[in-house]
């Protein structure tokens, strides 16, 4: 470490006791944190890294028990009382939340929040503190600082209302600062742009961060030196460019492995996934934690274990990720470029035009999906991409019949289905399957296993029998790879990645035709994530049916989808084969997306195009193109004026867009997802 | 079902509660048949003695009848008309409830604007105009009426608790299937909206007795002789210097069967809502 | 702003403490406080008999009782005579002023008598009247009234409480109930309905020296406990229509004192026209499971002393009672009569009440049960009292209903015994008894008709159709109060009060 | 602003129940059993004279006809005549006796609204520790006593026990409730003790759930004390919600006060609509039903305006910046 540390912890142990038994939240966590120094702690849901900050802040609840040593510039702050700690909490060490709507005070103006830091922390007078809170809000960008000032926290949008979390974290002239997940609820291209204010925040205010994440790519933009933990440990602690290249513990390796990312395709690669689940972990477990689920396991994990110093300045609790003597289980398939003219045979399963669908009354009418037409071929995946309110969703709906569309045609295998559920024949309800974002709540908790899966089939496919659902119930199960026992289990008994895959099972027990997967992933963690991933590849190669995979995260887009279409406030801007827009995006949208994209390889990269503000207003009438106010290759006035035109790149791939197509050919930048390769292995410090 | 053994074991308030009530039903049950005294018998050579003394535990009224067996005996009464009200306003409110907040629309607007006009006149005055117009009723009247009184309470509660399931994704998941509604609301939403629905029943248990009591107070409780602890407090109002007694139990009975009823729907709410 | 609300808490306590004591009531006059209930109507002809105090120190009476020894006295009617019953001539007091200071002539006592038969008022004691054949008036103070019947004791009907000398030329149909305005010792200052009265003494009053006292408070309050507590408190001396249980907890305590002028009947009727009491076995029967003492101890009275029993309509005060030794509870009898009756396993059957009425629900529910044992069940149907009067009574097969005294029973057995008479509640239809009735009412000389009296009372107690329980109508007074005098014609005389 | 449009549609919505109310009251009270008219007139009164006087009273007017007649008075603040005493406006006892009751539900409301929330609010703070349990459990207990239950209790220790207040709440003539705000005293407290366990047990719950609000943690987080969070963050927004639970209450209130006001003969709204049903004065029974139910919609509507006012979610609209 260059500069002596900030924050140093030393064999930190938390524990929560409950009336029934104790749990081990963290043990034997030893970290530090140098001076201007940005520390990434990556864990999945369950490994401690929230209870950390907690611990360091000491806002632990009463049952938790506390021991070890968090040194802050050498006064320990373990001894210290909660009245002491109030000098530390905002002064000296500052917070930033998950979801900056709720870390606001509703009833209390976005001044007066910010204020009262400076006031107490600072003695400066009201009218001093409101100038230093108008100065720090400019610092971070936002425009009309004084109008924010008196405004409410409901009156802003969420990118602005975590801007004014920073700020307040900023207005105390923090010596470090603590990220818990600050970018995750917002939309990607409006995290790029959080993300690049931090990192230039922490060189202006030369502060400290450790920025606590579950998501590799983003804490790799951010962090100079990355922490990986698991099941309450911290199981490796390096520089973050040798943790990706070089990773020593077989839990980090597995993990990157579990996650989409440039260059990983459904096609060439199988995503690994690493067996059983987390459990809870007991004041009596000892040895490595990892060790139940761990495919590099061998005698030595029980006594030989303990974080040594594996190479200089990386620290790891195992070395065995590489290790021969057992072989990989999970092998890359071979590696052969996609065969160019192979397109899946054209077979259209459904076809939409001109649909369009509003809610609201008439004179606010929110334009949900604002003219879209697409069409989908037998046994091929159409990835939806695009921000929050563009309307993915809604399509989706439309499609599965939950809602009615306001205008335009849905024709499914020959039928028009342009019309809600209630309409629909027996035989298209059963050939179109929806999967839904959130598994908690698809599934009636007051159910069992058994009969969520088997009503669809006495539903639709009318088997009358109960051994005959049950048969096929077991084997579909087995498909999806939950054992028989759980037949009798209540959804509650299960964990996240269970409930999807139960989820998954219940569509195809009726051997659909199409299924549109709502952000099926986007609430599980990585692991959890790849084994549905790879349950969805794997049930489409038999069964042949088409998928709508719906989702804001573009790697997993990439790698499961055949075709891709990025939306935008209700209208397609981009659509072609998945090569063909992630690999050449031509729509300066589509290009934004890409290059705010956050990537597992630290050393990729990607073009700085960062959009500013925020998407218009849904419910106005938009004469020319939506994305017009954030373009950054914006021609001129005529695209406020009239509506894009489109333009075709190949007879599969086309987008909407004023810039002529010969500009756009030739521009074709290295901007694809598979980024710029880096120079040359800097070398690993 | 442990899981609730576990939990009512911790939780000394509610086991509290849990035996005055039992100790209520059974005195309701078998009390009257074990007795010394019936309750309309008239020891008129013991005209408002005190308690304990002449062999009456808890004294006489003015018309010489033993205190301690007409509380015994009301409490059949009070009991089974507040067990019958919760129940009927209970299943009357979820069947309301569910119908216009599943289907929403127009349905659910008028439903709002009448239950807001029958919630607007206070249940005590509502039951008291009518009753008060009918004269003194039967156990079967009384119920009826109050029932009908809390029946708009009961049908918002039921209401909310279906919104919150109605907006949940398997209820999509059954819509897309082409479930009939009656079994999306009954067999689907039901089951979930258990926990609420039995909080408001216990809730209501206890309301219900302090509404009947208060009318009976009033004078338009049960027709005498049937003993009516609001009717017993009234009754002897005026002895209230001269034998305090015949005032203050009934009063205390009232009060511990509604706290110890309150103690436990609170136990049953606190473990009913985190459950789910 | 946690500061502010302990504060504000502390403030509330502090404020309660000191309106505590309540403002003393400092007045130099003579003051008589009465509580009186809250009455419904007060207009005379329709006034259901609450509230005397008021009225009775209002108006004025042709003839009046002397509350000691009972007799008739001349009051606004100087004297009063008639030979053989069918004509009276009544001499009048000169010089007599109404409240409004017109004065009082032999015309007001025309329109008075007049006023009984107007159809759309429904006067309380038209029935009385009907016999009215025509009313002169041959000077300012003389009327000669010819009747179509004789009726030797007509001058008893000028004392009941609905017979107050009205002035012809006062609006009482509007005025009634808000401003009442008559000849008597007190002056209607200041009413507020069904909360207080305030009047003051009629200074040109015809009798020198009356009224004693300067004022009369009258407070109409719906709770009878709420008035001993101003009693006991001092803010009231005079408490009517108190309980027997009040009164034994105001005589424990000093400076108080239960005055009983006169006994009320509760008349229990058993229906004549209707099963089961239709047959006279079964009324037998019911009277065999009668046990005075009980009912006397339900009304927290003692028999004999301030409670009477008795099988016929006559109340005990008065002279032409008949003394008749009770029968005996003899539950064994009583079910041989039911059986023979046809009831070998005895019977249900409604008794209607009105159950805010004093003593009327104690009353009811030791009726149930005494005759339960004998297989007698009785229904109980309590109301409040304007819906029994309304829709239940006259109409039920038993019935428990309050009379008010009448001076004159024949005027009691007109009403209610006789088989056309207007209030037969018990429907009974006795041609011997209509006959006997007839005969008392034109009976000149009293022992004749104290003949007609005693057979008349020995048919009731064999097959009659009522039970007569007399109940106290008792009046806490304060010791301050002296001559409270409260005649059998219910009106108080509160003109010869003083307070010390 | 949509704070003025959100009052507009509440306003009307609110005369609207009122009228709905009206309708529904004056037909519940006209399909009563019994003859009005035979009643005022009593047993004696001849077929023909109860004739006269149902028409005199318009009794035998068309339904609606009748309705009209009457919601008209009400309006103008007539409420006609009383049916049971001739010639006696109901107006001059019944606006007398309305004072009293906002008085007595006013004293109550200055009792209870003070201590349930201080009571609530600390409970809420000190969550799980001694004062919550014990101020929880006063809470409950006093919510399950019904008023005649504690007011009977409050008699015998204040009344019959220490005799410093008066067990009945008569006003001397001639004074006014001014003059003897004692009687006051016990009637508030009775419903006190009902309203107090209801409104705490809800502040302590709402108190309790804003405390585990993530503003609140960030707060803290930022160094602020807790004592200042707890009463510049957390008392603003737990104090929202009771204000609405209180405007729901007025009915309870309303109720209550007809339990107390005839237990100590306190002559209010609740002991004159009692004594009007015990006479079947219908007018006067549509005049008191009418104007606590109005009472009631009145206090929902303020405190629906209040809460909407003191909540800026509500008060400011979505604007985009």
């Amino acid at each position: 470490m260059k500069t002596e540390p900030v924050l140093e912890i030393k064999d930190l142990d938390v524990s929560y006791h409950t009336l029934t038994d104790t749990v081990v939240a963290l043990k034997g966590v030893s970290l530090a944190v140098g001076k201007n120094e940005a520390l990434g702690i990556i864990g999945e849901s369950g490994c401690g890294k929230s209870t950390l900050f907690y611990a360091i802040m000491d806002y632990l609840p009463v049952t938790a028990s506390r021991s070890g040593q968090i040194l802050f510039k050498g006064d320990d702050l373990a001894q210290k009382t909660p009245k002491e700690m109030t000098k530390y909490r905002g002064s000296k060490i500052a917070m930033v939340y998950q979801n900056p709507y709720s870390s606001l005070n509703p009833s209390l103006t976005i001044g007066f929040q910010l204020e009262e830091v400076s006031m107490f922390h600072h003695g400066m007078s009201r009218k001093d503190a409101r100038q230093a809170a108008v100065e720090t809000l400019s610092d971070l960008h936002l425009g009309d600082a004084a109008g924010i000032v008196r405004r409410y926290p409901h009156q802003i949008s969420g990118g602005m209302q975590q801007r004014i979390c920073i700020a307040m974290a900023l207005l105390c002239k923090p010596d470090l600062m603590i990220l818990d997940e600050p970018t995750t609820a917002l939309d990607v291209t409006t995290e790029a742009v959080i993300l690049d204010i931090i990192q230039e925040l922490k060189d202006k205010y030369n502060m400290s961060l450790i920025y606590i994440s579950h998501d590799i790519g983003v804490v790799n933009k951010v962090s100079d030196r990355i922490a990986v933990m698991y099941r309450s440990e911290v199981v490796e602690f390096g520089n973050q460019r040798t943790i990706y290249k070089k990773p020593e513990h077989p839990y980090t390796r597995a993990l990157i492995n579990c996650m989409p990312r440039a260059g990983v395709l459904k096609e060439n690669t199988q995503l690994n996934t690493i067996p059983g689940y987390v459990s809870r972990r007991s004041a009596a477990e000892i040895g490595c934690p990892f060790v139940a689920r761990c495919e590099k396991k061998n005698a030595t994990c029980e006594e030989k274990y303990g974080m040594v110093e594996r190479k200089p300045g990386h620290f790891a609790a195992c070395d065995r990720a590489y290790a021969t003597d057992i072989p990989d289980k999970v092998l890359a398939k071979e590696k052969g470029a996609i065969p160019e003219g192979s397109e899946p045979e054209h077979k259209t399963i459904l076809k939409i035009d001109n649909l369009y669908r509003y809610y609201g009354p008439h004179g606010k009418r929110i334009r949900a999906l604002d003219g879209v037409d697409l069409t989908l071929d037998r046994n091929s995946v159409l990835g939806v991409v695009g921000e929050s309110g563009c309307g993915k969703s809604t399509m989706g709906h439309t499609v599965s019949g939950l809602m009615r569309p306001t205008r335009g045609k849905i024709i499914f295998d020959g039928t028009d289905i342009s019309v809600s559920w209630r309409k629909r024949s027996p035989e298209t309800l059963r050939d179109i399957q929806l999967i839904f974002q959130n598994p908690g709540r698809s599934l009636n908790p007051s159910f069992t296993i058994e009969n969520i899966i088997g009503r669809p089939m006495l539903k639709l496919l009318g088997i009358k029998s109960k051994q005959e659902r049950r048969k096929r119930i077991v084997d579909i199960l087995k498909k999806v790879d939950l054992g028989e026992e759980y037949l009798y289990r209540r959804p509650k008994q299960l964990s996240g990645g269970e409930m999807q895959r139960a989820a998954v099972a219940r569509a195809f027990s009726i051997a659909p035709n199409l299924l549109v997967c709502d952000e099926p992933t986007s609430a599980l963690d990585a692991s959890v994530q790849a084994s549905v991933l790879n349950l969805l590849v794997d049930l489409q190669k038999d069964s042949g049916a088409a998928y709508i995979f719906i989702s804001h995260d573009l790697n997993v887009i990439n790698y499961l989808s055949d075709y891709i279409m990025v939306m935008y406030l209700g209208r397609i801007c981009e659509y072609g084969m998945k090569t063909e827009v992630a690999g050449s995006p031509r729509h300066p949208y589509t290009e934004a997306l890409l290059s705010a994209v956050p990537d597992v390889d630290p050393s990729l990269k990607r073009g700085e195009i960062r959009l500013q503000g925020a998407p218009p207003n849904p419910t106005k009438k938009i004469k020319g193109c939506p994305f017009a106010g954030r373009c950054h290759r914006k021609v001129g006035s005529v695209c406020d004026t009239t509506p894009p035109p489109r333009v075709n790149f190949s007879d599969t791939h086309f987008a909407y867009c004023h810039i002529s197509p010969e500009v756009l050919n030739a521009e074709i930048s290295v901007k694809g997802i598979e980024g710029i390769e880096a120079a040359a292995d800097e070398e690993v410090i | 079902m442990n899981t609730y053994l576990l939990q009512l074991k911790r939780s000394p308030r509610a086991i509290a509660g849990l035996t005055i009530l039992l100790l209520w039903i059974i005195a309701a049950l078998i009390g009257p048949s074990l007795l010394p005294y019936t309750y309309t018998g008239m020891d008129m050579n013991n005209q408002m003695v005190g308690p304990g003394e002449a062999g009456h535990l808890l004294g006489t009224d003015a018309l010489g009848r033993d205190v301690f067996s007409r509380i015994i005996y009301g409490s059949r009464s009070i009991l089974t008309i507040a067990l019958l009200t919760s129940l009927l306003s209970s299943i009357a409110g979820i069947i309301i409830g569910f119908t216009a907040g599943y289907f929403g629309g127009i349905v659910d607007t008028i439903f709002l604007r009448i239950m807001d006009i029958l919630m607007a006149i206070p249940p005590l005055v509502l039951a008291m105009v009518v009753l008060g117009i009918l004269g003194n009723s039967t156990i079967v009247g009384l119920t009826i009426i109050v029932s009908i009184t809390y029946t708009p309470a009961t049908a918002r509660v039921a209401r909310g608790a279906l919104l919150t399931c109605k907006s949940s994704e398997y209820v999509d998941a059954a819509r897309i299937r082409g479930e009939s509604h009656l079994y999306i609301m009954f067999v689907e939403i039901l089951p979930n909206t258990i926990g609420p629905v039995i909080v408001e029943i216990t809730a209501r248990f206890a309301y219900s007795i302090m509404m009947i009591a208060s009318l009976g107070f009033l004078g338009v409780g049960l027709q005498p002789p049937t003993p009516d602890w609001g009717m017993m407090v009234i009754e002897n109002k005026s002895l209230i210097r001269a034998a305090p007694w015949t005032v203050l139990y009934p009063s205390l009975a009232i009060a511990s069967l509604v706290i110890a009823i309150s103690l436990f729907s609170d136990f049953v709410s606190k473990v009913m809502i985190n459950e789910d | 702003m946690k500061k502010s609300i302990m504060l504000c808490a502390v403030f509330l306590l502090a404020a309660t403490m000191v309106f505590a004591g309540g403002a003393q009531e400092t007045e130099e006059k003579m003051t008589i406080r009465v509580a009186e209930q809250v009455p419904n109507l007060i207009t005379p002809g329709v006034w259901d008999g609450q509230a005397f105090s008021l009225n009775g120190s209002i108006y004025d009476y042709l003839i009046e009782m002397d509350a000691h020894t009972g007799e008739l006295v001349p009051s606004l009617a100087t004297e009063w005579s008639s030979p053989e019953g069918k004509v009276w001539t009544i001499k009048l007091r000169k010089g007599v002023k109404f409240h409004d200071g017109s004065d009082f002539t032999s015309a007001d006592v025309k329109y008075t008598l007049e006023r009984t038969q107007d159809p759309d008022l429904g006067h309380l004691k038209a029935q009385d009247f009907e016999n009215l054949d025509k009313i002169e008036t041959p000077d300012d103070h003389t009327v000669v009234i010819t009747l179509k019947e004789a009726a030797p004791t007509f001058n008893f009907i000028f004392t009941d409480y609905n017979m107050a000398i009205l002035s012809s030329d006062y609006d009482y149909a509007s005025k009634g109930e808000s401003a009442p305005m008559g000849t008597g010792p007190f002056k209607l200052e200041k009413l507020v309905p069904k909360e207080s009265a305030l009047l003051v003494k009629n200074s040109e009053y015809w009798a020198e020296g009356l009224p004693k006292a300067e004022e009369l408070r009258i407070y109409f309050v719906p709770d009878i406990d709420s008035s001993v507590s101003l009693l006991e408190a001092g803010q009231v001396d005079i408490v009517p229509q108190i309980s027997p249980i009040i009164k034994k907890r105001l005589e424990s305590m000093d400076g108080f004192k239960v005055v009983s002028p006169y006994q009320e009947s509760r008349f229990i009727a058993l229906a004549d026209d209707r099963e089961p009491f239709s047959d006279n076995r079964v009324r037998l029967a019911f009277k065999y499971t009668m046990d005075p003492e009980i009912l006397a101890k339900a009304c927290q009275g003692t028999l004999g002393e301030t409670i009477f029993y008795n099988e016929t309509p006559i109340v005990n005060a008065l002279a032409q009672y008949k003394e008749i030794p009770f029968r005996g509870r003899d539950i064994d009898k009583a079910k041989e009569l039911l059986a023979e009756a046809g009831y070998p396993d005895g019977l249900k059957v409604d008794f209607f009440y009105a159950s805010d009425h004093p003593y009327g629900s104690d009353i009811a529910q030791t009726l149930k049960e005494l005759s339960a044992p004998a297989g007698i069940e009785l229904n109980l149907k309590g109301f409040p009292r304007d819906i029994y009067l309304s829709q239940h009574w006259m109409n039920g097969p038993a019935l428990l209903t309050g009379w008010g005294v009448r001076v004159d029973p024949s005027m009691l057995l007109m009403l209610a015994y006789h088989s056309e008479g207007p209030w037969n509640e018990s429907h009974i239809d006795n041609p011997r008894v209509d006959e006997l009735i007839d005969k008392i009412r034109g009976e000149v000389d009293p022992e004749v008709r104290q003949t007609y009296y005693d057979e008349l009372q020995q048919i009731f107690h064999e097959e009659g159709t009522v039970i007569n329980l007399q109940v106290p109508y008792l009046v806490g007074v304060s010791d301050a109060v002296s001559d409270y005098r409260q005649p059998l014609t219910m009106l108080p005389q509160l003109e010869y009060t003083t307070i010390k | 602003m949509d704070f003025l449009k959100r009052f507009a549609k509440r306003l009307g919505f609110t005369l609207l129940t009122i009228l709905a109310m009206s309708i529904l009251i004056f037909f519940l009270v006209e399909i009563m059993p019994g003859d009005v008219a035979q009643t005022v007139l009593g047993q004696s009164a001849t077929e023909e004279s109860v004739a006269a006087l149902r028409d005199r009273m318009g009794l035998d007017d068309p339904l609606h006809q009748r309705y009209l007649r009457w919601a008209g008075g009400f309006i103008r603040g007539d409420l006609g005549e009383s049916l049971y005493m001739r010639g006696v406006q109901i107006n001059t006892i019944f606006w007398r006796k309305v004072g009293h009751s906002v008085v007595l539900a006013f004293t109550a409301l200055l009792f209870y609204v003070p201590l349930s929330i201080l009571f609530g609010v600390f409970a809420g703070v000190k969550e799980g520790k001694a004062p919550d349990a014990i101020i929880s459990f006063i809470g409950l207990a006093t919510m399950a006593l019904p008023e005649f239950v504690s007011g009977i209790i409050l008699i015998t220790v204040f009344a019959v026990g220490l005799e410093i207040l008066p067990i009945a709440s008569i006003i001397p003539i001639g004074e006014n409730l001014w003059q003897n705000l004692d009687i006051l005293v016990l009637p508030a407290l009775s419903i006190t003790f009902v309203m107090f366990g209801y409104v705490s047990r809800m502040q302590r719950s709402s108190m309790v759930s804003v405390m585990k609000a993530d503003y609140i943690r960030a707060a803290i987080l930022k160094g602020m004390p807790r004592k200042y969070v707890i009463f510049r963050h957390a008392l603003k927004n737990a104090l929202l919600p009771t204000i609405t639970i209180i405007g729901m209450n007025m009915g309870w209130l309303f109720g209550g006060l007809i339990v107390v006001e005839t237990l100590f003969g306190f002559p209010g709204l609740g002991s004159l609509t009692m004594s009007a049903i015990k006479t079947r004065d219908i007018p006067l029974i549509e005049a008191c039903v009418l104007f606590i139910t109005f009472i009631f919609v009145f206090a929902t509507f303020i405190t629906d305006m209040l809460y909407a006012f003191l909540n800026p979610r509500i008060r400011y609209k979505r604007g985009d910046v």
